[in-house]
């Protein structure tokens, strides 16, 4: 046991903050702290660029591909660090999900095909999943996708596809054999240029004002058969692998750590009658208890990262997902007691700082976290099923 | 102790209820509003002429002579509607242009919905302290800013200043709002002639009418996440068929109806004793609590659904949140309680 | 609408409040509120028999058997008053379950035999309902009662017994037909009396170290079947008519009332470098919050007790008895933290009081709370199903 | 960061667990012991005989030169089993001991069992406040009264007491301790030539012993929890059929996972800085919390039968509660923590 970081993991360590804080341009981060929803895009655009020009945008991929060496620990670093300094990570489509299952299913030329244009985010991809009447039970997908000829001809209609308005492919799971006797048999993984006659994409506002997920829909949408992934109705496979692949970044823990010591900032600087909001007893507790709750999961993180069997979907992610997302939501949530008065205003001006009259919105919009990929009442149950061995 | 209301109570509840539906925002795709509501003239005139904005002021005044007990019934209908309006805010107006007693033309023109006037007591970078504001006021004129203000609209505000060691309430006509902020800079003002009980009695008027609309959106927020569980499948089965969902439903219930119970007696209460602070900060501490909690779980219990402009559960949950903030959000009021907390033995809900 | 009570209702609440004040002794009282448990038998016995020679045992009952024609809020006030004077109330086996079932539904010659009694607690009820096998799931019950003669003959064991040592008197559920067709069918209801022969009680052990439940064991036992209550195989009716029946007592407002104003004497009575507990400002703010919700809870009683159908079961008791638990163990849970390091000592001395020398196993003992009469999950399902109409 | 133990550690763990096992109490009808458990001699010479006592402390003093690590690994066992001693406080006293330089001999008969020196740190009708205690030291003599003491029959106990504005940490030998206090009325002691760093470090040592107990003991109360729910059947089904008991199970398993890391974490750190204050204050709060959660589920989720004295599940709950407040309270130590608050921008675990 061992709580310093061994001199290799420190001088890595180092380097990331370096490289983060110093050859990521400022305004890139500023405007990324800031949360900003216009000009997004550009901003993980031209920050996924960078980072690929200096090999750390993929480093979980295989090596020849673009991917670092690193262990499981210093990928942690990596990304704790470019969250704390507000770097637009990777995108997750990207690099988390289509990538490495391209990587470990694809086909060789669908690898020289994709992975270089995916790692510098050339392609920018989206996913296509979850499908209106499935929600959390993904399996019940209908979306199908008919072979004819060299050809496969999607119908159907997906849901809640995240940044899908800047795609360029998306990823999507079809059901290809209807008659398969258990409903998660009988879907393939297909790769469908957004571009392919008969798709239209509809954005869905959110309770935020913003516009961040989207409809879309599959009409006779005809995809060549080598944009299949690995095999015809082996779907699932790939699509748990890709559910279950990462623990890297589950549990936001830089971020969150960010926001908490922002939120100590913007305490401070509210007046009270007798001095600042940062010296209200009840305000500071709420901070220190959740300094040390978040303390927590960072170790755990560490801890988990430590035990990480590459490859194996883990239940432990549940954990991380679970917490990472409760957290993030009490950190957020803070702050907009902090702002006070000032989040009934959602628009910044001389007078109301933009952290203030942001709180609102962007608190009511992380209540997403409990419920995207994957929702705290189904990590729960991976944990109570998968761990604990409670099947109901 | 008796809670029943009475036949001229569920005239005016049915009546509100029946307006506030024609003026219930969208719930179409593309046609929701989301965040803070523009002022909706039509719907104030609406909600003038039913007398709302006079309802616990006396007839002479244009007012209705009713309590905070009908003020709560009314709300708590706007609230189920979704109909966001600033009522709350221009009943504290109202309340001290009334304990003025020299501004009963002003208060006249505000209760028939001729004349928007409305506190702007927050201030930038500083917490909630109603009674320690940073504008200051020097032989009638204010140097500060108030901010944020809720409409820009208004014909008035009403500012609370500092003069000396006296915090006064300052009537400033036809102030220029910009980006949610009213800069006073030597800025005309008329001092109220009203007591720092009156400022207190006419926050908790403003206090228990938001906790009644926050009554009417948690009731709104329940219904309909009971209703999808019902109706809504998942993994081939009706979602009540999950009991970690229903649990939770019952612990939603078991809390609007704590909550219920609290609006009422405060309302009753503040009728009777309109400064009596610690009932107002109880009922703002237990309505706060329970909205966020009501308003989280009824968008977790929906899941993606529930984060949609277009579906109204999230838009309780952001009404819940704005209503938390106003007039002191939770943590000031609990504040206010625990500094008191050795005043009394117990609390007597009959004394 | 009206907040204050009607003349007749204060001046009823005032006589209520004399009574106790003044009329019980204060010897009663004051161990009562230490809560010791030695000896609690006869204070229970001479509260009892105090109150019912004052009209004041059994108000609920039938007027012709000692009941008053009282509203249900003055039953409500009666019972919050007594509390608030820390008076022992009557036996809740007496008093609301077993008097209420025998008053609606025995014979006229059962009435006069046990109810006078019954009110006096001339005789000392328990309850055999629960058995080792059944805890929440009540009618899975397997104690059984054949029919021989004029008697039937009693076998099993029944559990949880509450302060069946002191017991003259059992009221049981048992297994009349074990062939009905829904295990909820074929139970009757049997009053016996525990001198019968092939009747043993076990004591149970809790983790506070004290003795308040017991098993009892039935070994061909002969019941004389004139002691059957109403109907044969009805007797789950008459249960239900029991649990359901009481919305008054099922939160204990008074008890937590008295038990939190008592907590903030003791936080003053506790010294801390600046000053005392009652000063702190995390505490100061748990007990505003608790005063709060206790407030709500109190009110929430009232409202209720005033939409009461008398007789009927209702659902709304459920919310009652769940938040009445959660802050009933909520401040013995303050109560607690305020001894701080004296309530490491279970034993009182000298110099360190018996409130804080008792406040750990008290609030052991009182996890309790939401176990017994129907879990608090119990509750939740009655509250989802039966009010929300959220049926699994 | 590394948490994996090696193979000596693992060795330490083997070994306690099988001598723990020997001295768990019984779980029998009518034989378990509730409550604060008396001094077991025997098993108080078995942990000596073991090294546990000696574990942080050098060897040239009869100690085993390993850390906090070790400690709390043992201790965990300790939990674990229900082995209830006062093996927390004694590593306090043993610290004091070292750290006065002057005590060698008496620190060596501590560790190896021949003398039971306590703390006795806590006063009647006083918050905890190690460094402002209200007794009284004047030219070697002690006024004022401890309680309470953790165990009577101690050889020695060591007492904080204020002389002028300094506090002190005094040996008093043979105490009177009757009905758990210890009153000192011009009593002979020696005063020990220790540093409040020393005494915050022999504090910290303490706290993450007890938080290894804790932690022990939490494992086993979320296993004890799954294993019912695995095996008992209620309405003919097994309890795990309830999902609403499930996700409850699943937070408990989550509470324990992070409360391993930050203990274990406040381990190492407090190695390499005994008197690291902050991270004590975070172990206790967060495995107080934690305890609390773990302990009120573990009961719950059992039902009737996790409240009575013949199934370990209560005494978990039990023991966890007196964990939470011996050596300061969640309260006491969340408010080191936000007195603090604004000392630094975050928690930086590797620093």
């Amino acid at each position: 046991m061992k709580r310093q970081l061994s001199d290799e993991d420190a001088a890595f360590r180092q380097r990331m903050r370096e490289f983060f804080t110093t050859q990521v341009p400022e305004d890139i981060r500023t405007r990324w702290a800031a949360g900003a929803e216009e000009g997004m895009d550009d901003l993980i655009r031209r920050s996924q660029q960078l980072l690929n020009a200096n090999g750390l945008a993929v480093p979980g991929w295989p090596k020849e591909w673009g991917g670092q060496d690193w262990s499981t620990l210093q990928r942690q670093i990596w990304h704790e660090e470019m969250q704390a300094a507000s770097v637009p990570p990777p995108l997750a489509f990207n690099a988390n999900m289509v990538g490495p299952v391209i990587a470990a299913f694809g086909s060789e030329e669908q690898k020289q095909r994709f992975l270089p244009a995916t790692a510098n985010l050339d392609i920018w991809w989206c996913q296509g999943f979850s499908e209106p009447d499935a929600g959390s039970d993904l399996a019940s997908l209908r979306t199908t996708a008919v072979r004819e000829g060299d050809e496969y001809v999607v119908n159907g209609q997906k849901t809640w596809t995240t940044l899908g308005q800047y795609a360029d492919w998306i990823f999507a799971l079809v059901r290809t054999d209807p008659k398969a006797p258990k409903k998660q048999m009988g879907i393939s993984f297909l790769l469908i240029d957004m571009l392919t006659p008969g798709i239209t994409v509809r954005p869905i506002q959110l309770i935020d004002g913003g516009h961040e997920v989207n409809e879309v829909f599959f009409e006779n949408v005809r995809v060549p058969a080598d944009q299949l992934v690995g095999e015809e109705n082996k779907g699932w496979d790939y699509a748990k692998f890709l559910l279950g692949n990462e623990r890297v970044g589950v549990a936001p823990v830089g971020s969150i750590k960010r926001k908490l010591a922002d939120a100590k900032t913007y305490a401070a600087s509210i007046a009270t009658p007798t001095g600042t909001l940062l010296d209200d007893p009840l305000l500071a507790a709420r901070i220190a208890e959740l300094e040390t709750e978040v303390m927590a999961l960072d170790l755990t993180v560490l801890r988990v990262a430590a035990n990480s069997k590459d490859g194996k979907p883990d239940p432990a992610s549940s954990i991380l997902k679970l917490r990472g997302s409760q957290l993030q939501q009490d950190v957020l949530e803070l702050i907009v007691d902090i702002a006070g008065p000032m989040g009934l205003q959602w628009a910044a001006g001389d007078e109301l700082p933009g952290w203030a009259t942001h709180s609102t919105p962007t608190y009511l919009n992380f209540r997403k976290a409990s419920i995207y990929g994957g929702s705290n009442e189904v990590q729960r149950q991976i944990i109570s099923g998968g761990i604990l061995g409670l099947k109901g | 102790m008796d809670f029943t209301i009475d036949d001229e109570q569920r005239a005016l509840r049915d009546a509100v209820r029946d307006m506030a539906s024609r003026f219930a925002p969208p719930e179409e795709r593309d046609k929701v509003p989301t965040g803070p509501r523009a002022h909706d003239a039509k719907a104030w005139t609406a909600l003038a002429e039913m007398g709302l904005l006079g309802l616990p002021f006396a007839e002479d005044a244009g007012g209705m002579d009713a309590t905070a007990v009908e003020v709560v019934l009314a709300a708590a209908e706007l609230g189920k509607a979704r109909v966001q309006t600033a009522y709350g805010e221009a009943l504290v107006a109202a309340s001290l242009l009334a304990a003025a007693g020299d501004q009963k033309a002003l208060l006249e023109k505000v209760i028939d919905g001729s004349a928007l006037v409305l506190p702007a007591f927050a201030e930038p970078m500083r917490a909630w302290a109603p009674h320690d504001p940073s504008v200051t006021a020097s032989g009638g004129s204010l140097s500060g800013v108030k901010a944020p203000v809720p409409i820009a609209e208004v014909d008035a505000v009403l500012v609370t200043a500092c003069e000396g060691d006296q915090t006064g309430v300052y009537l400033v006509d036809s102030p220029q709002v910009s980006d949610g902020a009213l800069k006073l800079d030597g800025t005309a003002a008329t001092k109220l002639n009203v007591s720092a009980d009156d400022l207190d009695a006419a926050l908790n008027l403003g206090i228990v009418a938001l906790a009644g609309e926050a009554l009417g959106a948690m009731d709104a927020a329940l219904a309909m996440t009971v209703d999808y569980l019902k109706t809504r499948k998942q993994f081939g089965v009706p979602l009540m068929t999950f009991q970690t969902l229903t649990q939770r439903a019952a612990d939603m219930y078991v809390s609007v109806e704590l909550a219920r119970s609290t609006v009422l007696y405060g309302a009753m209460t503040l009728a009777e004793r309109p400064s009596d602070n610690a009932t107002a900060s109880r009922v703002k501490v237990l309505t706060g609590r329970t909205g966020r909690h009501v308003g989280q779980e009824a968008i977790q219990l929906h899941g993606g659904i529930g984060m949609t402009a277009e579906y109204a559960v999230g838009h309780y949950t952001t009404r819940l949140t704005a209503i938390e903030h106003t007039f002191g959000d939770t943590r000031y009021h609990l504040g206010q309680l625990a500094r008191d907390v050795s005043d009394h033995a117990e609390v007597d809900v009959f004394a």
